[in-house]
């Protein structure tokens, strides 16, 4: 099985371990990606605040891509860039004038054909089916699921998982023998793209979110969102500075998380890559 | 010679605005056989009225189009003018002009093209038109009420009180409905119990009103005046004559731990049941879904308690089929489920209920004989906060629509609350407080001045727990967005009144339209408001869409004043608009063949056979025959006819045919 | 055949039907129908490849309804033709004598209605095999060549309507194209109007047609109009799951419905 | 073909589409005006021949529509004209007659916007379809040929 993968900005940097964790379920369930050649930026939180026609074209020269190499299924595990590129498919299939002026600008062909999957349907469709067979070391710890805003949203777009409430994670994560614990901040603001510009923002929201985890006894915060991640793992030292207090909680990322209870070591799920220090393994 | 005359009208500025009338007019006035075309301001007022009924007669007209609005709308009124002007009304038919046209195009060459294609198209039709009577039909003078809550209740009270004869069916083993569940009624704070039990008991006993209860709309056929009804009495599993409603098998039954229906949950009961102590009638049903005996075979203690042998366990469902001459559907509402918002945490917690629970807290007749007390460990609730528009005014989640009455309760939830708990804190969110209505804004300002209730304007995001509280997270919008945190005991839901389970299999019944919120739909949203589109079916209460008691009861009270105006003829007139087969062609009269296709497509049992007999008497031919009476003229019929031998009046082969051919040509 | 000239013979001497339809030699190699009333010419009829038309046309005739009883020598298409008509009220079960033909040629016992019924109920009742590859071909076809096929085709009709008059199920004693107010097919032939009519006879057999090929057959310029009928019969079964004529009782595809009737075309 | 401006013909029952399409006026929804409507008492009354003669007298494109199922006014013409037009539509495609232009849809008398949906996205289609010259022609061509036999 073939997947057109798109890694965005993120995966290749700050996200290295999500990135590495994703590669290597891949791997141990005989996965293959196929990363879509000459990608571009997806335009993530400046385009669509600059120029829709921008924020379209960007998105969809990706997409025209995977076409054009024959990738009907495209994994995009940030889940900013999964919200762009699949409300940009959206659009321009309800709107057949401005799908004709994307092409127009893009100078190629574009249908909008190809299937965008997040990492979690990704592993809904794919790693669940084959997934009792290869767990060696169940995940027995008290989780906090956190989606965030753009896994789950636009909700009528993506039509996926309660907006407000969303379930499939929780899912996920007791088929690997976890107990995800009642946690209403799981779809709270994070601070998002104020991660480098305002600093104190992300530490006040993201305090929140930290302390109703470390409040309802969770081991451990689960993310499939290197936004997410970044804010609540990277900023940690902002933000029990910001509420002077010493949050230990580590932020595993969905994949980690997998790969730990099939066996992989932690090195091969990137989890050395952390800030936090994560005692999980 | 067909001699046409064509009024083109402007609707004020509705049709003028976009159409160029009178180039429509012009137009059409060059057309053959179009003797007289002209337009005016608006052709449905007196003088325009007049116009038609001159011109009528002026230029010797053999048909009339009026251009304006839908024929929805105006039909009955411009055919009555051609009536007045000595025409034959079945000679008019109507362009829609403004619906179809006007309002949906903008001001162009294309939109006016348009607009005189909507008319030549009429221009052919008519000129096919028949000269028809309408048919007679008796009236059966007998109603049926469907729905026992306050608005059936007081439409079957308005109409036996003229003196004619009612049915009223209500599906649960008690009349009363939602009114019966209340506590007190805003905006006087009376007792609901106290106002409304009189009437049902009134009910009950009135000479013209047989009531059934436990009882649903199993089918409905025929038409105004005379439908045919049959009903499914469920089985009551006792002999309603021989029980006295003593009581005692409901409280020997032993299966006890079932959710009641009356209470909201709130409370059990058993399987065998009054639904509440002034249920009426005040005899119990079995709930065979529960019973023990229905479950395992075994059981029988309300039989042996029983002091007059009143239960029978092999009682079937009867079927009764009447005959009715109206119908009032009063079906009622019910309210969304509040699980539907999992972030306000509904079904998770047991101290975040919904309006109507709140109402059997509050009641005397109540779980807690009216305290208001915490549904998990039954202490008082220090801080509440009541949440409106939980659904409601949400297209995004919810329902779009505003559900009209949850303002107004909800400022009498948190002053009954006020008035029981003095010390108590109660905050009210809201997005905007819609009070209309006789005495009722002074009421929720009593709540806010004088029982200092806090509102606070702005929409609750979340609601969870957090070590034994509720959480109520949300928005002070007055104080420039600032999010507000209130830690509650106990969290009320205002959720959106929704249209009852099971309306939209009535309105299917009923043959009678319905929204897409699956309320039944009225006839015209201003001026046919009781009616709906199926003549003789009249709407009453919250069935059509959420009402206070006020509004409910007068539209029942305009619904039996409709009812009681059909009764007042002996005799009705249907548009003739039916199936005919074709009789010319002799010797063998009628080319219909006798295949009886149109036998088995007709819902309406209106096709029958006809015997042509040679001298001998022996039959020669059988052929189709309709029974005006009951063809409703659907035309699935006249389509299905191979040999083309079924027709129908005001929608004939030649007419449709023409219409089609005229609107694509060149005039 | 002589079990059948026997059989035709006994019903006549005995007076249970006063005519027996059948076939005899023509004056050519071509079989044509026989209408035996007299029992000493039961002996002219015959059964061979031959004789292929559909007979059951002649039940609804006046002309031959007139002769009074009547037996019928009926392959399976015949026996589903009277099935047919038997359900559409055109002719009574009790009125006629069903001399069966098995598909090897011999002489079935076809006692009443339901022994008739079970007959049919055990054969194949699809489109025949010949056809199924036509219709394969022609399905295989892009939109444009099937419209240019049926243009070319039906440019041929001279609207002689023999399929009409050759087809059992085509008893009306009025037809649409006999209609004029309004005039829904155009009395001249042209091709448009020559299409426009096998439209028409093509939908007033859906669910009807129970596969003879006989319109194709009678058409003497070689439309193959049967073509038309015979997809219908497919699809008929492809959506509803029925067949025509295999009972007295069943109403036509397209009056009568099931609420969960499956399409996907309906937005 | 910028300037094509098709024309479509709409055969509505009275109940539900021609009623939603009365709301979509009420609620002064636009759309395109390239359509006419035809009024029926029920989808049940709408002959299968008319659609063949709108074609025949230069329809570039077809709308069908009626009560969803079970929304019938008269119950059951609705399943009816759905058997119908399902044989009808089969038909159509052996002959190869472009189905592409006809559209058969439930519009219900709620369901205003649906019904400007409805037109525009057929008014869209037909004009990316173009006119419908191959039905055209051969209209054409048999007007010519009665005139050849005459």
């Amino acid at each position: 099985m073939k997947f057109g993968i798109y890694p965005g900005c993120s995966l290749t940097g700050s996200a290295r371990d999500y990135n590495e964790s994703v590669f290597a379920l891949a791997e141990a369930f005989d996965l293959e990606f196929a990363q879509i050649p000459d990608w571009n930026c997806c335009g993530a939180t400046a385009a669509h605040n600059l120029n829709k026609e921008l924020s379209l074209a960007l998105p969809a020269r990706i997409l025209a891509l995977a076409e054009q190499n024959g990738l009907d299924e495209i994994i995009v595990p940030c889940a900013a860039c999964y919200s762009r590129l699949v409300v940009t498919q959206n659009e321009l299939k309800k709107n057949p004038e401005l799908k004709n002026r994307i092409r127009e600008v893009l100078e190629m062909d574009y249908h909008g054909t190809s299937k965008i999957l997040n990492v979690i349907e990704w592993i809904d469709k794919y790693i669940i089916p084959k997934l009792d067979e290869k767990i060696v070391k169940p995940f027995n710890y008290k989780v906090a699921c956190y989606y965030g805003c753009l896994l789950v949203r636009p909700d009528k777009v993506l039509n996926y998982d309660r907006a407000e409430d969303p379930q499939t994670m929780d899912i996920v994560m007791s088929k690997i023998g976890a107990d995800p614990i009642y946690y209403p901040y799981k779809t709270e603001c994070c601070g998002a793209g104020f991660s480098v510009s305002r600093t104190d923002i992300v530490s006040k929201l993201s305090g929140k979110i930290i302390e109703d985890a470390e409040h309802r006894g969770a081991d451990a915060i689960i993310v499939a969102c290197p936004m997410c991640h970044s804010n609540l793992d990277m900023r940690r030292s902002d933000i029990n500075k910001y509420w002077k207090t010493e949050y230990k909680i580590p932020v595993v990322f969905v994949t980690q998380a997998i790969g730990l209870a099939i066996g992989l070591s932690s090195e091969k799920v990137g989890l050395k890559r952390h800030f936090v220090e994560v005692k999980i393994s | 010679m067909a001699r046409i005359g064509v009024f083109i009208c402007h609707c004020g500025e509705n049709i003028s605005a976009t159409v160029d009338c009178g180039k429509v007019a012009e137009t059409i006035g060059k057309l053959k056989h179009v003797a007289y075309s002209t337009e005016y301001k608006y052709m449905c007022s007196d003088p325009g009225q007049t116009l038609i009924k001159e011109a009528i007669k002026e230029h010797k007209l053999t048909g009339v189009v009026v251009a304006a609005c839908s024929p929805r709308m105006h039909e009955p009124t411009f055919r009555k003018a051609c009536a007045e002007g000595g025409l034959n009304p079945f000679l008019c038919e109507m362009a829609n002009l403004r619906e179809h046209c006007s309002w949906v195009h903008e001001k162009n060459d294309l939109t006016t093209e348009k607009a005189i294609d909507i008319v030549r198209i009429q221009v052919e039709k008519v000129k096919l038109n028949s000269a028809l009577q309408p048919i007679r039909v008796p009236v059966t003078k007998t109603a049926m009420v469907i729905g026992g809550g306050i608005a059936g209740i007081q439409s079957a009270l308005d109409i036996a009180n003229t003196g004619h004869k009612v049915i009223m069916i209500e599906r649960s083993p008690s009349i009363g409905g939602h009114m019966s569940q209340l506590s007190e009624t805003f905006p006087t704070l009376d007792c609901s119990q106290c106002i409304l039990t009189p009437r049902m008991v009134e009910v009950a006993q009135h000479p013209n009103i047989t009531l059934y209860t436990y009882a649903e709309v199993e089918s409905v056929e025929g038409f105004i005046g005379n439908f045919k009804v049959k009903i499914r009495k469920k089985a009551k599993s006792l002999d309603e004559k021989t029980c006295t409603g003593c009581g005692l098998c409901t409280t020997k039954c032993p299966q006890k731990k079932i959710p009641n229906e009356f209470e909201q949950g709130m409370g059990m009961r058993p399987a065998i049941y009054i639904p509440f102590p002034q249920a009426v009638p005040n005899r119990p049903v079995i709930d065979r879904e529960h019973c023990t005996y229905y479950i395992k075979g075994k059981c029988k203690i309300c039989e042996i308690v029983c002091p007059t042998k009143a239960i029978r366990f092999d009682q079937p469902d009867e079927i009764l089929e009447l005959e009715i001459g109206a119908i009032v559907v009063a079906t009622g509402f019910d309210i969304k489920h509040a699980d539907f918002f999992p972030e306000y945490g509904y079904g998770k917690y047991k101290d975040i209920i919904d309006g109507l629970q709140f109402e059997r807290l509050a009641s005397a007749s109540g779980p807690t004989t009216g305290a208001i007390l915490r549904p998990s460990d039954g202490q008082v609730p220090k801080n509440i906060v009541f949440i409106a528009c939980a659904g409601s005014r949400d297209p995004a989640k919810g329902i779009a629509y505003c559900s009209k009455i949850c303002c107004m309760y909800t400022a009498k939830h948190a002053m009954l609350y006020k008035h029981k708990v003095h010390e108590g804190k109660a905050y009210v969110f809201y997005m905007d407080i819609r009070s209309g209505g006789k005495n009722y804004d002074e009421f929720v300002r009593r709540a806010i001045e004088e029982d200092h209730v806090n509102y606070i304007r702005g929409r609750v995001s979340t609601v969870f727990e957090r070590d034994g509280k509720l959480i109520v997270k949300g928005v002070d919008t007055l104080l420039g967005a600032q999010p507000v945190e209130i830690v509650a005991d106990m969290v009320v839901l205002a959720t959106a009144g929704v249209a009852n389970s099971g309306a939209e299999d009535l309105a299917q019944k009923l043959h009678v339209s319905y929204d897409a919120h699956k309320f039944f739909a009225e006839a015209h949203p201003k001026l046919k408001p009781i009616e709906t589109n199926t003549a003789g079916i009249f709407l009453a209460g919250a069935c059509q869409n959420p009402k206070d008691i006020p509004d409910s009861v007068s539209q029942a009270s305009g619904a039996a004043v409709k009812v009681a105006g059909l009764f007042s003829q002996n005799e009705l007139t249907r548009e003739p608009l039916v199936a005919v087969v074709n009789r010319t062609a002799p010797p063998m009269y009628s080319t219909c063949v006798g295949c009886f296709m149109c036998q088995s497509v007709c819902p309406y049992q209106a096709i029958e056979r006809e015997d042509f007999k040679n001298r001998e008497g022996k039959i020669v031919k059988t052929v189709a025959k309709i029974n005006e009476g009951l063809c409703q003229g659907c035309g699935t019929c006249v389509a299905l006819c191979r040999s083309k031998s079924i027709d129908l009046y005001g929608y004939s082969n030649n007419q449709v045919y023409a219409e089609v051919v005229a609107l694509l040509n060149e005039y | 055949m002589n079990s059948l000239i026997t059989r035709a013979k006994e019903l006549l001497e005995n007076k249970s039907v006063q005519v027996v339809i059948g076939y005899e030699a023509g004056p050519t190699s071509v079989a044509r129908p026989a209408f035996i009333t007299d029992p000493a010419k039961a002996g002219t009829l015959i059964y061979d490849e031959r004789c292929v038309q559909n007979l059951a046309v002649y039940l609804t005739k006046p002309e031959v309804k007139h002769l009074g009883k009547m037996a019928i020598v009926a392959t399976l298409p015949v026996m589903r033709s009277i099935m047919m008509l038997i359900s559409e009220q055109q002719i009574f079960a009790d009125s006629i004598v069903v001399l069966g033909i098995s598909a090897d040629g011999s002489l079935l016992d076809i006692a009443d209605v339901k022994v008739m019924q079970g007959y049919i109920e055990k054969s194949d009742l699809g489109n025949p095999e010949k056809y199924k590859e036509l219709l394969a071909e022609l399905n295989k076809l892009s939109p444009e060549e099937r419209f240019a096929f049926w243009q070319k085709e039906l440019s041929k009709c001279i609207k002689c309507y023999a399929c009409r008059q050759a087809c059992p199920m085509c008893y009306c004693t009025r037809c649409t194209v006999e209609v004029n107010q309004p005039q829904w097919i155009p009395v001249q032939s042209n091709t448009h109007g020559n299409m426009e009519w096998h439209i028409l006879r093509a939908m007033h057999l859906a669910g009807r047609c129970i596969s003879c090929g006989e319109c194709g057959r009678a058409c003497p310029v070689g439309i193959p109009c049967h073509l038309l009928t015979m997809h219908l019969v497919d699809q008929v079964h492809n959506y509803f799951n029925v067949y025509a004529g295999t009972s007295e009782k069943m109403s036509s595809v397209l009056s009568t419905f099931e609420p969960n009737d499956k399409e996907s075309f309906i937005i | 073909m910028s300037d094509f401006e098709p024309k479509v013909v709409a055969f509505v029952c009275n109940w539900c589409t021609y009623a939603g399409a009365d709301l979509t006026g009420t609620s002064r929804i636009k759309y395109a005006s390239n359509v006419r409507i035809i009024r029926f008492p029920c989808t049940g009354r709408i002959d299968f021949m008319l659609l063949l003669k709108a074609f025949a007298n230069g329809a570039d494109g077809i709308i069908v529509s009626g009560c969803h199922p079970n929304d019938c006014h008269y119950t059951s013409g609705n399943f009816h004209a759905k058997r119908r037009w399902i044989m009808f539509k089969e038909l159509m495609d052996f002959m190869g007659i472009d189905m592409n232009r006809i559209t058969f849809s439930w519009v219900s008398a709620a369901e205003g916007a649906k019904w400007a949906d409805v037109v525009n996205t057929t008014v869209t289609r037909i004009r990316e379809l173009g006119p419908y010259v191959s039905y055209k022609e051969l209209v054409n061509k048999s007007v010519e040929e009665e005139v050849k036999n005459e």
